[in-house]
């Protein structure tokens, strides 16, 4: 075994496979809170919506269906340049490494700038719950929980994503220094889980909240 | 009164010239540390603390429910003082009592390993819990808070003029403490088991612990969401709790619960791992239901997680839902009944000696059922009609928090105290302490099962003049109780300097743990341990203790 | 571990199936399916997530015990949707 | 001192003696387990003590049938117990048609009772022995709980809609009324007394409660007690608008269009503010759903018209 990877075994593990599987379980498990973590704001989603679906369909509609869908297909590339990334940190060399979580960040950017401008516009739009909340629809008080929920799931969402930027730049540094080798890739495969995961997220946000009573 | 002691320990037994505890001087030593043994000091300090906090508020407003009106504090006060005794021994003392002190420093050891899988992220979540903490404090000393440790909307959201956001944080934060601490567990017990180490020879500590993470990991973070949804909806007067405003009540409630009644399964079950060890070792005999007693402790936290709704039968839920509701909950009092059982026939034909530790696991076992049973008064679904949100309540939850979760971290506390300082407690004065405690804790608390069914209702300052007897009584028994614990606080102290030198196995237990010398190296075990045989093999003669 | 190239071509094939998803899901969108419109949408989305979570995630080559604790994570999820609902349904 | 000491409270209520039936079952069955499982402990640790230093135990081997016994039989008794309560719980749900209905409103720290004849009372409720009274809970805050130990009855009153509990009294008297759920600094004091009487003594107190005073004076009363009047002040406020003269004017809504203020438009406002909200409004208005008897609805339409009209011209406060 190279010397590089026996470096990177910690002490408490007898060997690198060990080690690998051991992150993977925890990190899945880590991702089943994260799970429930959103779930819960996806239960109150799912009773609102079922009470009051006039509310939610008419606040859906002042969402931008435009900039929601190029979102969730930028979120997708960047999770095939983060896969990419994995395969180049097993496969390929640093520069491969290094292009492909840059290509990741960028895309990850994207998205996060594409989603502030839909808030700014949302602020515009005097669409932010609380006391500034103007909706003309049918039922404000209800649109207005429609909104809550918007902004509270897309905005730990948009914090998750941060998360995984700094993640990214972290784990940047390191390729750029040739930690990843075929023997060791586990800090990549981790924040590509995690990453994947944040897109998951997106996935299932983007036509619960998106693609409601459009016709 | 016992017919046999034990032999003082041998002199020769010295601890190792380096191990964990003088491994590193100084405060970077302790704070930096990546070792589960120190770690589970630095619980063993803080939960202390904290727990010391909780049991004042009780004592105080136990002093003011001797006299039906409230004459020595205002409501206000008494509010406060209540969800402070809620808030801080449920998030800050029961929850990470035993899996994060006695779990962190046995499971490794325990299964053979040399660390946790990931000592960094077991730091970083001591140091979650303190920031937890940290805002909790802040939020009692600025005021405190005055919404019951259940944060009930609309009353949180909306109508508590309070330091409710700074609360909302602290218990939000301390929840990834346990997330991180449950997911360390798992993946260590699955991941880094010695040798020979089969799930079926695993110590029934180790299914305790393992079913208690399951929780922490799939419960937890819904309660986090439902507190960082009251904290935004406080700070930006949303609607999604507050009818006021279009949201609805009983959602948070819904929420909440979620977590909140497998939590009382967090409480409960690394209790149940320490009675499990204890009862074995001290009546030198193999448990009774090996596989039944692991498979109900998975049972337990499984079935915790489908009768949340037996804490709404009166909150508007439907009547369809309490019936569901009410029916589950009748099942997941089946292994707990399974577990007492098991324990009760392991002591048959044993050979029992009364050291401190089985007085604390018989207390337990005698408090637990009465706390089960009673269980079984509040999921039936006309009983909880009447007794809801009163005093029969509160008298349930704390023989089950209080006569079990507390007396097996007591009980595990002075199992393993020799593993852990290499020192031994005094016996005499453990065994006077732990009397008081059970005295003091049914005179406290059973009066209240009487007030409960004569209707008091739960979180009153000032009562009726008819209830005041039971207070009275209830009171005395706190003070007992408040002295019971004192005791063992100092005697533990005291013992780390002057106690006799314990050596290895002062108990002759059974367990990997007690291979190593006490207190353990860094390191845990020279060379890898290699298992052979069953869990809690006593009727095997005694062998070499060099594992 | 499939060879280098097969993986390679799997992921693109994958990138290329969620694109088409997500199209399809916002196109539909406009299509009044009344209430199995919502159905549709959910079922695309559990597809998609699929996708990302066997192929880009590697669950096909995870060991059991990853793929039990991904499906936990999603059958609890499922567990408390449908316990908090069957109280709101039943009212 | 001592005729005080008692383990239950009164049963004055139908449901109340079933559901102590159930408590002393479930008494009986724990107090049996508790005997068996404290005396085999102490009788186990006392007849099986270590009497030699290295004495070892003889082996027991684990037994199928007792862990099958003490599975299925405690499953049995409390799957009895489940369905003795679910049955008793079943029946405590749903009011007998024909039950007399009071209006009850739980708010910060008090409770307000409405006769269906117009009698109003605070903190105390006086009803008819033997006739099922159907308690209609609305809250104008927080979670409160109607609680009544003496009737075994208890149900959350939930702010934003309608719950009820019901009761048929058996025993005449003075009881205690509890709030539940803890709803703030006060929760303590939210209690008051159920007063339990002959059906005719019931009729001849309600007659003297019921005050012959005319619908407007009633109307303001109501005004004040709700609190209308912090929004709806003398002139246009920031949170709501001023109902003077408002009667039969035309009144311009959020959404464009405009309709003409009639006794319709007042009672929908009251009771589903935001199905047409004024301009330049916020919908913060929360609903009267429930607070307001048809009587008490009757009285604040005519206290509004009687703001416009040139009738009294009492000024608003």
């Amino acid at each position: 075994m190279s010397d590089k990877s026996t470096a990177a075994l910690a002490h408490q593990f007898d060997d690198p496979e060990q080690q690998l599987e051991a992150s993977t379980l925890g990190m899945w498990a880590f991702l089943a809170t994260e799970i429930l973590f959103f779930g819960g704001m996806f239960a109150a989603y799912a009773v609102y919506r079922l009470a009051y679906p006039q509310a939610f369909a008419a606040a859906s509609n002042h969402l931008d269906i435009l900039l929601g869908t190029v979102n969730t297909a930028v979120l997708i590339a960047s999770s095939l340049t983060m896969v990419l990334a994995v395969y180049s940190a097993q496969f390929a060399g640093r520069r491969a490494q290094v292009t492909f979580l840059l290509a990741t960040l960028l895309l990850g950017t994207i998205f996060l700038s594409i989603k502030g401008v839909e808030y700014a516009h949302k602020f515009h739009e005097h669409l932010v719950p609380g006391a500034g909340f103007r909706f003309d629809g049918a039922d404000p008080r209800h649109a207005a929980i429609f909104f809550s929920l918007y902004f509270a799931m897309t905005g730990l969402h948009a914090l998750h994503m941060v998360i995984g930027a700094g993640l990214l730049i972290a784990l940047t540094v390191m390729s750029w220094r040739g930690r990843f080798s075929a023997v060791y890739y586990t800090p990549v495969e981790m924040v590509a889980l995690y990453w994947h995961f944040v897109d998951v997220i997106w996935i299932f946000l983007f036509p619960l909240l998106y693609l409601i009573g459009r016709h | 009164m016992s017919p046999v002691v034990e032999p003082i320990i041998a002199p020769e037994n010295l601890p190792p010239r380096v191990n964990y505890l003088n491994a590193g001087y100084g405060i970077r030593s302790w704070l930096l540390t990546k070792d589960h043994k120190r770690i589970a000091l630095l619980y063993l300090a803080s939960i202390t603390f904290f727990f010391f906090i909780g049991g004042a508020a009780a004592v105080l407003f136990r002093l003011e429910l001797l006299t039906p009106q409230s004459d020595l504090l205002q409501a206000e006060t008494y509010n406060k003082l209540f969800t402070i005794h809620g808030l801080i021994m449920v998030f800050f003392f029961l929850i990470p009592s035993i899996p994060a002190v006695l779990g962190n420093f046995l499971v490794p050891m325990m299964i053979g390993a040399r660390d946790l899988a990931f000592p960094r992220i077991n730091l970083l979540s001591w140091y979650i819990f303190i920031i937890g903490g940290m805002f909790t404090l802040t939020a009692i000393i600025l005021g405190g808070v005055d919404t019951g440790w259940t944060f009930y909307t609309p009353y949180s959201t909306t109508y508590a003029n309070t330091y409710v956001i700074i609360t909302a944080a602290g218990v939000f934060i301390t929840g990834f403490s346990s997330i991180l601490t449950g997911l360390n567990f798992i993946v260590t017990i699955h991941k880094m088991r010695a040798p020979g180490m089969t799930w079926m020879r695993l110590p029934l500590f180790i299914w305790a612990q393992y079913a208690t993470s399951l929780i922490n990991l799939l419960g937890t973070p819904v309660l986090a969401i439902s507190i960082f949804l009251i904290a935004i909806e406080r700070a930006f007067r949303l609607g999604i709790f507050d009818p006021a405003l279009g949201g609805d009540p009983v959602l948070f409630q819904h929420l909440f619960w979620f977590y909140s009644h497998p939590a009382v399964y967090i409480m409960i079950l690394p209790a149940m791992g320490v009675i499990s060890e204890v009862i074995t070792c001290f009546s030198r005999k193999r448990i009774f239901g090996y596989s039944f007693i692991a498979v109900s402790s998975l049972a337990i936290a499984v079935l915790g997680f489908f009768v949340w709704g037996h804490h709404m039968f009166v909150s508007s839920q439907s009547i369809y839902a309490g019936l569901i509701f009410s029916f589950l909950s009748m099942f997941v009092a089946i292994p707990s009944a399974v577990k007492v059982f098991n324990w009760t026939a392991t002591l048959y034909k044993g050979s029992i000696i009364y050291q401190t530790p089985l007085l604390y696991a018989l207390g337990f076992i005698g408090l637990f059922t009465i706390g089960g049973l009673t269980g079984i008064f509040v999921a039936t679904l006309a009983i909880d009609v009447h007794v809801h949100d009163t005093y029969f309540i509160i008298a349930h939850f704390h023989y089950i928090m209080v006569g079990g979760a507390l007396m097996g971290y007591l009980g595990g506390l002075h199992f393993w105290w020799p593993k852990i300082t290499g020192r031994l407690y005094p016996e005499g004065w453990a065994r006077l302490s732990a009397l008081i405690i059970f005295v003091g804790f049914n005179l406290t608390f059973f009066p209240q099962f009487i007030l409960g069914y004569l209707g008091m209702p739960r979180r009153y300052a000032a009562y009726p003049d008819e209830f005041q007897v039971l207070n009275v009584m209830s009171s005395a028994g706190a003070s007992i109780l408040g002295i019971g614990y004192l005791i063992p606080m100092i005697y533990f102290i005291w013992s780390m300097r002057y106690g006799p030198l314990a050596g290895p196995n002062p108990w002759n237990a059974k367990g990997l743990e007690w291979t190593t010398p006490s207190p353990p190296t860094t390191e845990n075990f020279e060379h890898k341990p290699h298992i052979t045989e069953e869990a809690y093999a006593y009727e095997v003669k005694e062998e070499k203790v060099v594992g | 571990m499939a060879t280098a190239a097969a993986l390679r071509k799997t992921y693109f094939l994958v990138f290329g199936a969620l694109l088409l998803l997500t199209l399809l899901t916002a196109g539909i969108a406009y299509v009044d399916l009344g209430p199995l419109s919502f159905a549709v949408a959910l079922a695309i989305a559990m597809t998609k997530a699929a996708l990302v979570m066997i192929f880009f995630m590697h669950l096909n080559h995870s060991e059991f015990l990853v793929k039990v604790f991904a499906g936990a994570g999603v059958l609890w999820l499922l567990h408390m949707l449908t316990f908090t609902l069957a109280d709101y349904l039943s009212r | 001192m001592l005729e005080r000491l008692r383990i239950f409270p009164d049963q004055a209520s139908t449901i109340a003696g079933e559901v102590d039936t159930l408590y002393l079952f479930l008494i009986g069955m724990s107090t049996f387990f508790v005997a068996l499982i404290f005396g085999l402990v102490i009788y186990f640790a006392a007849k099986y003590r270590r009497r030699s230093v290295n004495e070892v135990p003889p082996p027991v081997r684990t037994d199928l049938r007792l862990e099958i016994a003490w599975t299925v039989i405690p499953l049995v008794l409390v799957l009895i117990s489940f369905a003795w309560g679910a049955q008793l719980f079943v029946t405590m749900g749903q009011a007998p048609a024909g039950a007399m209905e009071i209006h009850a409103v739980g708010r910060q720290w008090m409770w307000k009772f409405q006769h269906p004849s117009g009698g109003r009372e605070i903190n105390q409720l006086h009803v008819p022995v033997g006739i099922p009274i159907k308690i209609l809970l609305a809250s104008e805050d927080v979670i409160h709980s109607f609680f009544v130990p003496a009737f075994r009855v208890k149900m959350d009153v939930v702010p934003g809609k309608y719950t009820s509990a019901w009761f048929e009294a058996t025993m005449e008297g003075e009881f205690h009324l509890f709030c539940a759920e803890y709803c703030g600094t006060q929760h303590s004091g939210m209690i008051g007394r159920v007063v339990v009487m002959k059906p005719v003594d019931y009729q001849r107190w309600l007659s003297d409660q019921a005050s012959g005073e005319p619908l407007a004076v009633g109307g303001e009363r109501l005004f004040q007690q709700r609190g209308c009047a912090t929004c709806h002040r003398t002139s246009d406020g920031p949170t709501g608008p001023a109902l003077h003269g408002l009667f039969g004017r035309r009144v311009q809504l959020q959404s464009g269009d405009s309709v003409v203020a009639d006794e319709s438009y007042i009672r929908e406002s009251v009771l589903n503010p935001n199905a047409k909200i004024t301009e330049g409004y916020q919908p913060i208005m929360p609903t009267f759903q429930g607070q307001l008897s048809e009587e008490g609805l009757h009285q604040m339409i005519a206290y509004i018209k009687s703001l416009s009209g040139p009738a009294e011209g009492r000024k608003a406060p």
